[in-house]
């Protein structure tokens, strides 16, 4: 009865902080791979910068323009917000931490999201202003398509899984033996590409495209609303990453659970957070001042910390007192990294592509993405009937498809270059 | 327990209300709206009785009718912007080029 | 309803829909428009069908200033034109004022004044390759661009004290002599640096968001360039191989051997391609001219106090974003008559409207990046 | 007692939603609160444990339609018709039937609850699982109509494009 309060909970306390550390990381991986330092001010090595952000944020002046619709300039944002808290409560986090199962989870997590695009088209519409106007416009068109996408992707893992309950997608990626990116790699791609389109980042985030829209559906924002579409969307890079990670990267699932020869891995959820205490201990004596250097030791500190906390349940004599915790906190902690990683993918894309342009966007999406996502669903589909039908092994009937899939992908894309040069631009006045 | 009674008075305040508007207001994208409540109304009363009955039928038909609404809002609004574009108004009784 | 005699209608007004078109203010704050530019966009949907430049908020008078100051005072001044090759500014002006006088420089001053003026060009353009890149949307290459573009400022700072306005040349040669390591300096960036332009090129040229960006947008053929008096990069892009160091050589450019870039199609993407050439030719006419820097004076004997004879002379150097001209008339006393700058972005701006239409809004940043503008140079 | 907490919540707020979104003089606002009113009714099939319908409630209406409508909304003059008349002049005949037919349909129910057993329905255990029954209902008898929907939609799609094009 308590556990899926304490979940809301813990996700409602939870989230602002950890959206907030995300865009610290942002910020680090982003200077790292620009040849820079990155926040260093704010604690050591900038880690609190983030809660002096927040401060700064709440404490600006709220401005509303003068002709903006007040009632829905206010309410926007938070729409974006409630949208996108709402979807996580059908996420399962490790077997233990989940708000509800609901029997139609993934679609949930992934409808109710969807929700958060009422915040941007009726934060754009109104400020009252052509760039959010526009910002607004390119957002609603640009969801909408990649949505259809995305969803199709779904559609593909959904069919191998049977089901659309997060916990028991999870259960049939463990009974297969594979994670569904193997089994349905093209999927796993479209999602990608159309989930980063969802999230309006770069490259194709066109709604907020700083060098040509200013700042897009939230010009006119400043102060906490503005950080409230912050807290949105990197909420939404949370959820996107989520359902990738419980449809095609086994959530929480361990590398090779089923390989009695890997399982050292499971000693590496307290080895790792062993690993960053003891980097931190290493940084200490190097910080600059004494504060800092106290604060750093407190970092490691905790690290250990938690690296002890995970390390209980490998003694059998505590896992005995507390049967499941393994479980439930290996699963988290795998599942976390895995959504780590996608959302580091993110950055990394947005640091190394320029930005598409609309009708670009739109080309790639409705002429590529939608086209291949159907030809997708009828592969796995006919990937299944094989397997189910006459009997052919996975190991034939999955690679099969998937070679004929790319192959239409290919083709695809072959036959957009060609509409790309028949509609260039070239002196049409 | 709810009785299914419920359901079927909730409908129909939501019908009567999109009712209302259609036949009342001027603005064609209100009009549009009402129709959506209307739609959706009967979408409250299918559900309702299928879980009376305890068939999933009603959920079917509420499926379908969610698909004729998209469809009637996706012709609807194409409509709606032709027009606009020719007349700039968006008022329903001033789209009077064929009375006489 | 859409008010369609009045220009500057704002959302109360337009709708994207039932106008015909819609008017953008772009500018004078924007984040894109490399200062203060104003431009006005008739858009239909997100497509531009027309557009207006408005400029002049940059405007300082600079050549009226000219005329109130001596022939020195007035130097430091043109660096605050193109106020990312100042270098390139001051000898422009230098040069004008000695042909003026009759004098020449040195020819070790002429030297070290290619060696700078080559890294001013190297310098410009790897800024314009940071702004450019980010406002299509390529957050990176403009750290990596501002990296090399501060060894360079670094090596002015060692030279004359000064990062941005230099204020590096003289009437009649140099102030400063070389200092003592210049040349192994100069050397080590050049010796890095060709490595550096290939990691732009891995991060940009064959990427294909950024060829869809830049292929085919913002067209100028040969005959318009031309007809627009585009010059530098844009026009040679356009391929018109039409440089002012090979047509008219001035300072010692007729030591070095040095090729011209040219593009065929003279669409972004080609003076994108020309631009990392040239930065590539720059970088070998500093290899060359440091190989060999004559002995001898920096400094011709020109007076404390110059009066040139009465008359008026036209001149004009090859600066990064084109032909900068210096038209200055004097009547013999200690101060110019009149002085006249044709600044290349100015006429280069010329062109945009020509090279905008029927694109859509995001090309918009991409040709104003492309032109490669300085404000400063437009309004002076 | 929950079940009934959640039914009459979300019923009041779909009528009055209901009666706000053909009241107010924005037709953005009646938007908001149509895209509210829908929700709620995705509440409340959520309360008859219908899930899936549920969450198709809120992709489809609320996510698809909406937007749609609000695109749409962006794209037209709002500001416009907001300060013209926004009742047309038979209003009053208007409300007067439309209330008449409400009533009509109450004494109906009325009627009809004597007749019918509407009081007590079903156990939901007869839908478990509900996406299931759902799926096989409909792509076992009723495929035919759902291949037809498909057409319509079709049609509706080409429709539109072909209406909201600028050029024809």
């Amino acid at each position: 009865m308590w556990a899926p309060l304490v979940c809301v909970v813990v996700i409602l306390a939870a989230l602002p902080v950890v959206a907030g550390y995300i865009i610290l990381m942002e910020r680090k991986i982003m200077a790292d791979m620009q040849a820079r330092l990155g926040p260093m001010r704010v604690g050591p090595h900038g880690l609190l910068q983030p809660i002096a952000d927040t401060v700064k944020l709440l404490l600006k002046e709220d401005i509303i323009p003068e002709e903006a619709d007040k009632a829905v300039f206010w309410i926007a944002p938070v729409i974006s917000v409630a949208a996108a808290m709402l979807a996580m409560a059908a996420l399962a986090i490790g077997p233990w931490f989940q708000v509800a199962d609901l029997n139609v989870g993934l679609l949930f997590i992934f409808g109710i999201s969807a929700l958060g695009i009422f915040g941007i088209v009726l934060g754009g519409w109104s400020s009252h202003s052509h760039y959010s106007l526009l910002g607004a416009l390119r957002s609603a068109a640009q969801l909408v398509s990649y949505e259809t996408a995305a969803g199709m992707a779904i559609v593909g893992g959904l069919l191998l899984a049977g089901t659309l309950s997060t916990r028991e997608i999870i259960q049939a990626q463990s009974d297969y033996g594979v994670w569904f990116v193997f089994a349905a790699p093209v999927g796993f791609f479209i999602y990608v590409v159309a989930s980063i389109a969802e999230t309006n980042r770069a490259p194709f985030d066109l709604p907020e495209a700083g060098s040509e829209l200013v700042a897009g559906y939230m010009t006119e924002y400043s102060g906490f609303r503005w950080a409230l579409y912050f807290l949105a969307e990197y909420t939404n890079m949370i959820v996107v990453a989520s359902i990738a990670t419980t449809l095609f990267l086994g959530g929480w699932l361990r590398p090779f659970a089923g390989t009695p020869a890997f399982h050292f891995l499971d000693y590496a959820p307290p080895l790792v957070m062993l690993g960053i205490s003891g980097y931190c201990v290493y940084r200490t004596p190097k910080q600059p001042m004494r504060m800092q250097q106290g604060f750093m030791a407190g970092v490691g500190l905790l690290m250990l910390l938690f690296a002890g906390i995970l390390a209980a349940p490998l003694f059998p004599g505590v896992a005995a007192m507390f049967p499941g915790w393994k479980a439930g906190m290996y699963g988290a902690f795998w599942f976390l990294l895995k959504v780590g990683l996608y959302i580091y993918f993110f950055m990394w894309l947005r640091f190394t592509f320029p930005r598409y342009r609309f009708d670009q966007l739109m080309r790639l999406g409705w002429q590529f993405l939608i086209p291949l996502s159907i030809v997708n669903v009828m592969g796995i589909g006919l990937a299944l009937a094989l397997h189910r039908q006459w009997g052919w092994s996975h190991w034939t009937a999955f690679p099969l498809t998937t070679i004929l899939t790319l192959a239409v992908a290919g083709w695809l894309g072959r036959a957009g270059g060609k509409t790309d040069k028949e509609r260039a631009f070239v002196g049409e006045t | 327990m709810i009785p299914t009674s419920h359901y079927l008075f909730l409908s129909l305040g939501m019908f009567t209300i999109g009712v209302i508007g259609v036949v009342t207001r001027r603005n064609v994208l209100l009009i549009l709206m009402s129709i959506e409540l209307m739609l959706n109304a009967v979408n409250i009363n299918l559900v309702a009785f299928s879980r009376l009955a305890g068939s999933a039928e009603g959920h079917v038909f509420a499926i379908f009718i969610m698909a004729d609404a998209a469809a009637e809002a996706a012709v609807g609004l194409g409509i709606l912007i032709a027009f606009f574009r020719n007349r700039e108004t968006l008022l329903g009784d001033e789209m009077d080029l064929l009375k006489w | 309803m859409a008010d369609k005699r009045n220009p500057f209608a704002t959302g109360a007004e337009s709708t994207v829909l039932g106008a015909d078109e819609i008017v953008l203010n772009m500018g004078p704050q924007h984040p894109s428009t490399h200062g203060v530019l104003r431009v006005k966009l008739r858009l239909d949907g997100e497509k531009v069908i027309g557009s207006e430049c408005v400029i002049g908020y940059l405007h300082r008078g600079v050549e009226k200033i000219a005329e109130h100051r001596t022939y020195q005072q007035f130097a430091p001044y043109v660096d605050r034109m193109d106020y990312v090759a100042a270098v390139s500014n001051g000898l422009g002006y230098c040069e004008t004022v000695e042909k003026l006088l009759g004098v020449e420089a040195p020819l070790r001053a002429r030297v070290i004044r290619v060696i700078l003026t080559e890294l001013q060009r190297i310098a410009s353009h790897l800024f314009w390759l940071g702004t450019h890149a980010l406002d299509i949307g390529a957050l990176t290459p403009l750290f990596y661009c501002l990296r090399e573009r501060e060894e360079i400022l670094k090596i002015f700072e060692k030279y004359c004290g000064a990062r941005l306005t230099t204020h590096a040349f003289r009437i009649g040669g140099l102030q400063y002599e070389a200092y003592d390591e210049f040349e192994k300096e100069v050397e080590r960036f050049c010796k890095s640096f060709d490595k550096r332009v290939d990691e732009y090129e891995s991060l940009l040229t064959q990427n294909r968001i950024w060829m869809g960006r830049t292929k085919g947008i913002g067209v100028l053929t040969a005959k318009e360039a031309i007809d627009y008096g585009a010059t530098g990069p844009v026009l040679r892009a356009s391929g018109v191989p039409w440089d002012i160091r090979k047509a008219m050589p001035y300072a010692a450019y007729d030591l070095y051997k040095f090729e011209i870039p040219t593009g065929q199609n003279g669409d972004t993407y080609d003076r994108y391609l020309v631009r990392l050439e040239e930065m590539r030719q720059s970088r070998l006419i500093c290899l060359q001219a440091i190989e060999n820097i004559p002995a001898g004076r920096i400094m011709a004997r020109v007076g404390k106090i110059l009066r040139p004879p009465p008359g008026e002379v036209y001149h004009s150097i090859e600066s990064p974003k084109g032909e900068l001209g210096y038209y200055i008339v004097s009547d013999g006393t200690v101060q110019p008559y009149r002085v006249r700058i044709r600044p290349p972005s100015l006429i280069n701006l010329g062109a945009f409207e020509k090279m905008i239409r029927g694109h859509l809004l995001a090309d918009v940043v991409a040709i104003i990046g492309t032109l490669d503008i300085v404000l400063g140079e437009v309004d002076r | 007692m929950l079940d009934q907490v959640t039914f009459y919540f979300f019923a009041t707020l779909a009528l009055v939603s209901a009666v706000l979104v053909v009241t107010r003089r924005n037709v953005v606002h009646s938007a908001i609160f149509l895209i509210t009113a829908l929700l709620a009714t995705a509440g409340i099939f959520l309360q008859l444990h219908a899930e899936f319908l549920f969450i198709v409630q809120v992709i489809l209406y609320a996510g698809g339609i909406m937007v749609l409508f609000l695109f749409v909304l962006m794209l037209v003059n709002v500001d416009a018709s907001m300060h013209r008349p926004q009742f047309n002049r038979q209003w009053g005949l208007g409300l007067l039937l439309a209330l008449a037919l409400g009533a009509e349909l109450t004494l109906a129910i009325a009627a009809g609850r004597s007749g019918l057993p509407l009081g007590d329905p079903a156990s939901a255990k007869m839908l478990e699982p509900s996406t299931q029954v759902v799926g096989k209902v409909l792509f076992g008898e009723y495929v035919v109509p759902f291949e037809m929907a498909s057409i319509l939609l079709l049609v509706a799609m080409i429709g539109a494009v072909v209406m909201a094009k600028k050029k024809v």
